[in-house]
């Protein structure tokens, strides 16, 4: 598909033919959560309606059937992060879940009293709170790189916090709040020049960017079905083998044991170890559906569009007077933030949402980032594949009637 | 009695929403409404003040005189402010009482909760929960009080 | 609907046209994981093709009339399971997250060394490995109330396992492996007595019982909405406000904090406070459209035919000379366990899948109630409102081909 | 020349399958075969000699002698027992690097890994990858006494 045709993209996903107030849905929330094409819903019905079971341990054709397209789904996603082995794939509910296996597997055996943790200031609650929550327990610090007022991750600052004691450096690919894209490649290689593992919270960096988890040489990376055109209920937790062997077993329960009694108990081999309790089955294969629609369409294609969409959202907002961005990182991707004059977000956001234009407003579940700003919140527009020109014209006039509205 | 009070402010504020046309002009008229709102006073506008659950900060206060509740109330948000602003039009000047029976009628009759405020994010709903726990604790603290 | 009409049942149940090996599906894996009703797929469609959004934080439509939607499913739950408060309804990703954040949140604060835990022995892994690795954490005992050879919680010898140091009584409803009904009313007054409380693994018995957690007094009710005709990915754990309230919470991030800063974080109100990242809304939906479904056809009716269906296969089963039922508990629900001679389960789910019914062989998830009748495993075959009485005469003729085959 | 040796077995099987109509026939033969495969010592019917990922117990056990590979095996589940038998049939008496080269051209050619095992619940999988190990530690140990 060239030249990127995305009238014929917005053709798969039946919700942008929604209403909202009598008007056409404009959906730039997609940072929050994206859209599915009808693969996904049609992969969802048709598991539902024809292959339903549980898997693993059934001997029964259904069951057989289930666990091979889960396994293959598995596969498939380890291909398209291009992990080095299959057992790498860890199948969680979720970006904040597969973080906490972390805080509670990884951080419980490596960190321990007087050791550091290293996040950004750029952190999304979930790349924050279970790392804060560790480090209290652990009397360990946590350690915050700091931004510029660009919202730019200060690698100096990084580089100055990296010692010994150190035992994990995790920051975001994509910042969710300012869409800033971290340098998480040369961060990965600085911290293995001292031996320190990191970990990449993908969730807005997986659906903007291609990713190879060999090339970026990244230990841990974790992401979201939900914000991939995938159903919710599934995320991943990429981990290279030999930190997921160490590691203990996080959640207990079926499936991840091997052999139990009352006396003794033995945890199964990688990945099952992880995965305590029947899997989301529908999930994992929507994800699997999700993939094979991006890839047909092309990672690359769908970062371009995107960019020319923030580029021009820019450039038009821009031209309102007392526009404020947050965030102006010179790499960004999906995400533009702003405030407008002194309005309160949530007022902005109520007229916008008005006029049939979906966009987030508040804290995006990253204080600390807004605090450094020192404001309450930012409007938040955030895009996916099926976005358009036209909508961001629709955006920059609704927000020039905003500011009418207010002033 | 007083309920009905509470009532004639409600109608009044039907009857002006009634001349608006179109959603545009409700919410300028409830972004006006924000403008004149009784402005708490700073030393009130205390973290125990904050009501929480709102997108944007609001901060509602009351006082008890002469057996009547006294509500004023402050947002970072207009919109918030102006919504304040209605419940306080109507809940002010009365007796613990009328507040804590009040079926907020008016809401309903605008569409308010649903054109406004679907879910907790504008906090009307915790603001009118916050003047309903103001006037309970008044009428307690009123009836110990006479007890005495 | 009275008479029960299970033709009429089996219609809203679109996999039960499946054909497996050219036969007609005959599914008998209800315990692992239900059937979907056409109306449950089609909330998941609708929620995609329409309103599907990220919830509690955004102030845009979709995301107001999804939160909306997903509050009223949680207090339709609350209503069904008869709990007093909607913010006692915590929604998880399954039964085994539910004991899971029991374990880590329950039990991290109130176990401590020396004292007790008290599960049964015809528990699953998922409520045994939990308390039995938090045990080991915190140097505290598992108790283990034992079973007869019907596989009956032997009452009398769990009044002597409760003292002072019991912490927590945690037993199944209705046990996965033999279907045995415990006395969890009983149970739980007698531990009331103690002032201790008891949580109930539902997992199966919110299937087959109708359940009133007040009037059951529990303290803590687990499900999950797979088993439950509802989609993956979602499980419920009720629990009394007064000790959630209390609750230290489990996983961290988004949408369970309330204030976050680098210094320090507060966390949100329940059940919030229990929900880290973006909840599953789909399932939730579907568990939503589940729970209507089922009581439009009355809970009542469905555990009338799956008693029907049990005793039938009961009685026809033991016409055949070497059949061996394993548990034979007076009460009993969904469940039948069953040896054939000396064949191997797994020989004999092999044969019997080939006739295109699906049981489960094995050991279910519960190996030390296998250890206890000294079997590796059995045949089990689980019902659901959808089973016939001509599918419990296939299974028969099918049990009866086995044995020649092995014999 | 090893690799031709295990491809007359096979196609003496395939031969034999292609006898039989319909599953049940199928079924019958491997239960028959279950019934004749070359026991595994008791002694070696230890943890370690364990195949996992099977839901029945497996034992698998092999010898070298004169540059030869000899397997027995034991299962608690007859059908297990037979495929493992099938697979003795082809691999014994073979040099370890005719296992470890063998594509396992039968298992495709009946159809038995659609048919039979789907998943891993009956370890045919597992079973070859056992055998392959088998066959490249010996052969590792082999050249590693010739190199003396
Ligand atoms: C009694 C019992 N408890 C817990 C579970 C675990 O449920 P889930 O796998 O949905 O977490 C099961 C399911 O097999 C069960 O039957
Ligand atoms: C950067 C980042 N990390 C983590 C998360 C949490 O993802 P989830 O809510 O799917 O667990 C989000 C989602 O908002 C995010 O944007």
């Amino acid at each position: 598909m060239n030249p990127y045709d995305v009238n014929k993209v917005r053709e798969d996903f039946p919700i942008l033919k929604r209403k909202i107030y009598g008007k056409n849905l404009v959906y730039l929330d997609n940072a929050a959560t994206t859209q599915k094409p009808q693969s996904v819903i049609d992969t969802v019905v048709k598991y539902y309606s024809e292959s339903n079971s549980n898997i693993h341990r059934g001997v029964h054709y259904l069951s057989q059937e289930a666990t091979v397209v889960f396994e293959e789904a598995r596969e498939n996603i380890q291909q398209y992060v291009n992990a080095k082995e299959k057992k790498e794939i860890i199948i969680t509910k979720g970006t904040t879940d597969s973080i906490n296996l972390m805080a509670n597997s990884f951080g419980k055996k490596n960190v321990n009293e007087g050791d550091e943790v290293i996040i950004s200031a750029l952190e999304h609650h979930s790349n924050l709170v279970p790392w804060q929550q560790l480090c209290k327990e652990k009397k360990a610090t946590l350690k915050i790189v700091p931004v510029n007022d660009q919202g730019e991750f200060l690698f100096d600052e990084y580089v100055k916090l990296l010692n010994s004691k150190t035992k994990l450096v995790t920051v975001s690919h994509v910042s969710n709040a300012l869409g800033s894209i971290n340098p998480i490649k040369e961060i990965i290689e600085k911290a293995h020049e001292f031996n320190i593992p990191v970990m990449i919270d993908g969730a807005q960096g997986i659906s903007h960017c291609s990713v190879d988890v060999q090339q970026l040489d990244c230990d841990f990376y974790a992401f979201s079905g939900h914000k991939f055109y995938a159903p919710m209920g599934v995320g991943i937790l990429y981990g290279k083998e030999k930190y997921l062997e160490e590691m203990p077993p996080y959640q207990m329960g079926g499936e991840m044991v091997d052999q139990v009694s009352f006396e003794k108990t033995s945890f199964n081999e990688l990945p099952f170890k992880f995965e305590a309790g029947t899997p989301n089955v529908e999930a994992v294969l929507g994800l699997n559906a999700a993939l094979e629609y991006i890839k047909n369409i092309g990672m690359e294609n769908i970062a371009r569009h995107e960019n020319k969409l923030l580029n021009y959202a820019t450039q038009e907002l821009k031209k309102i007077d007392g526009i404020r961005f947050i965030g102006e990182a010179v790499n960004r991707a999906g995400v533009i933030s702003f405030l407008i004059g002194d309005i309160h977000p949530f007022d902005a956001g109520t007229i916008i949402d008005h006029f049939g234009i979906a966009v987030r407003t508040g804290h995006h579940c990253a204080q600390p980032i807004l605090d450094h700003f020192n404001i309450p919140g930012t409007v938040r527009a955030s895009f996916a594949m099926y976005n358009t020109i036209e909508e961001i014209d629709l955006l920059t006039t609704t927000v020039k009637q905003v500011k009418t509205m207010f002033e | 009695m007083e309920v009905e009070s509470i009532r004639i402010v409600e109608d009044e504020i039907i009857e002006e929403f009634a001349h608006l046309e179109g959603w545009m002009d409700k919410y300028n008229y409830i972004i006006d409404m924000g403008k004149n709102v009784p402005v708490i006073d700073t030393k009130y506008k205390t973290e125990s003040n904050l009501i929480s659950g709102c997108q944007s900060k609001v901060w509602l206060y009351a006082e008890f005189r002469d057996g009547k509740v006294y509500f004023s109330a402050d947002s970072e948000a207009v919109i918030t402010k102006g919504l304040a602003n209605l419940l306080i039009r109507i809940m002010n000047n009365q007796k613990p009482d009328a507040i804590i029976n009040s079926d907020f009628f008016f809401i309903k009759k605008l569409g308010l909760k649903e054109h406004l405020s679907p879910n907790r994010s504008n906090g009307l709903m915790a603001m009118i929960k916050q003047m309903k726990l103001y006037a309970l604790v008044f009428k307690t603290k009123a009836s110990q009080t006479s007890g005495e």
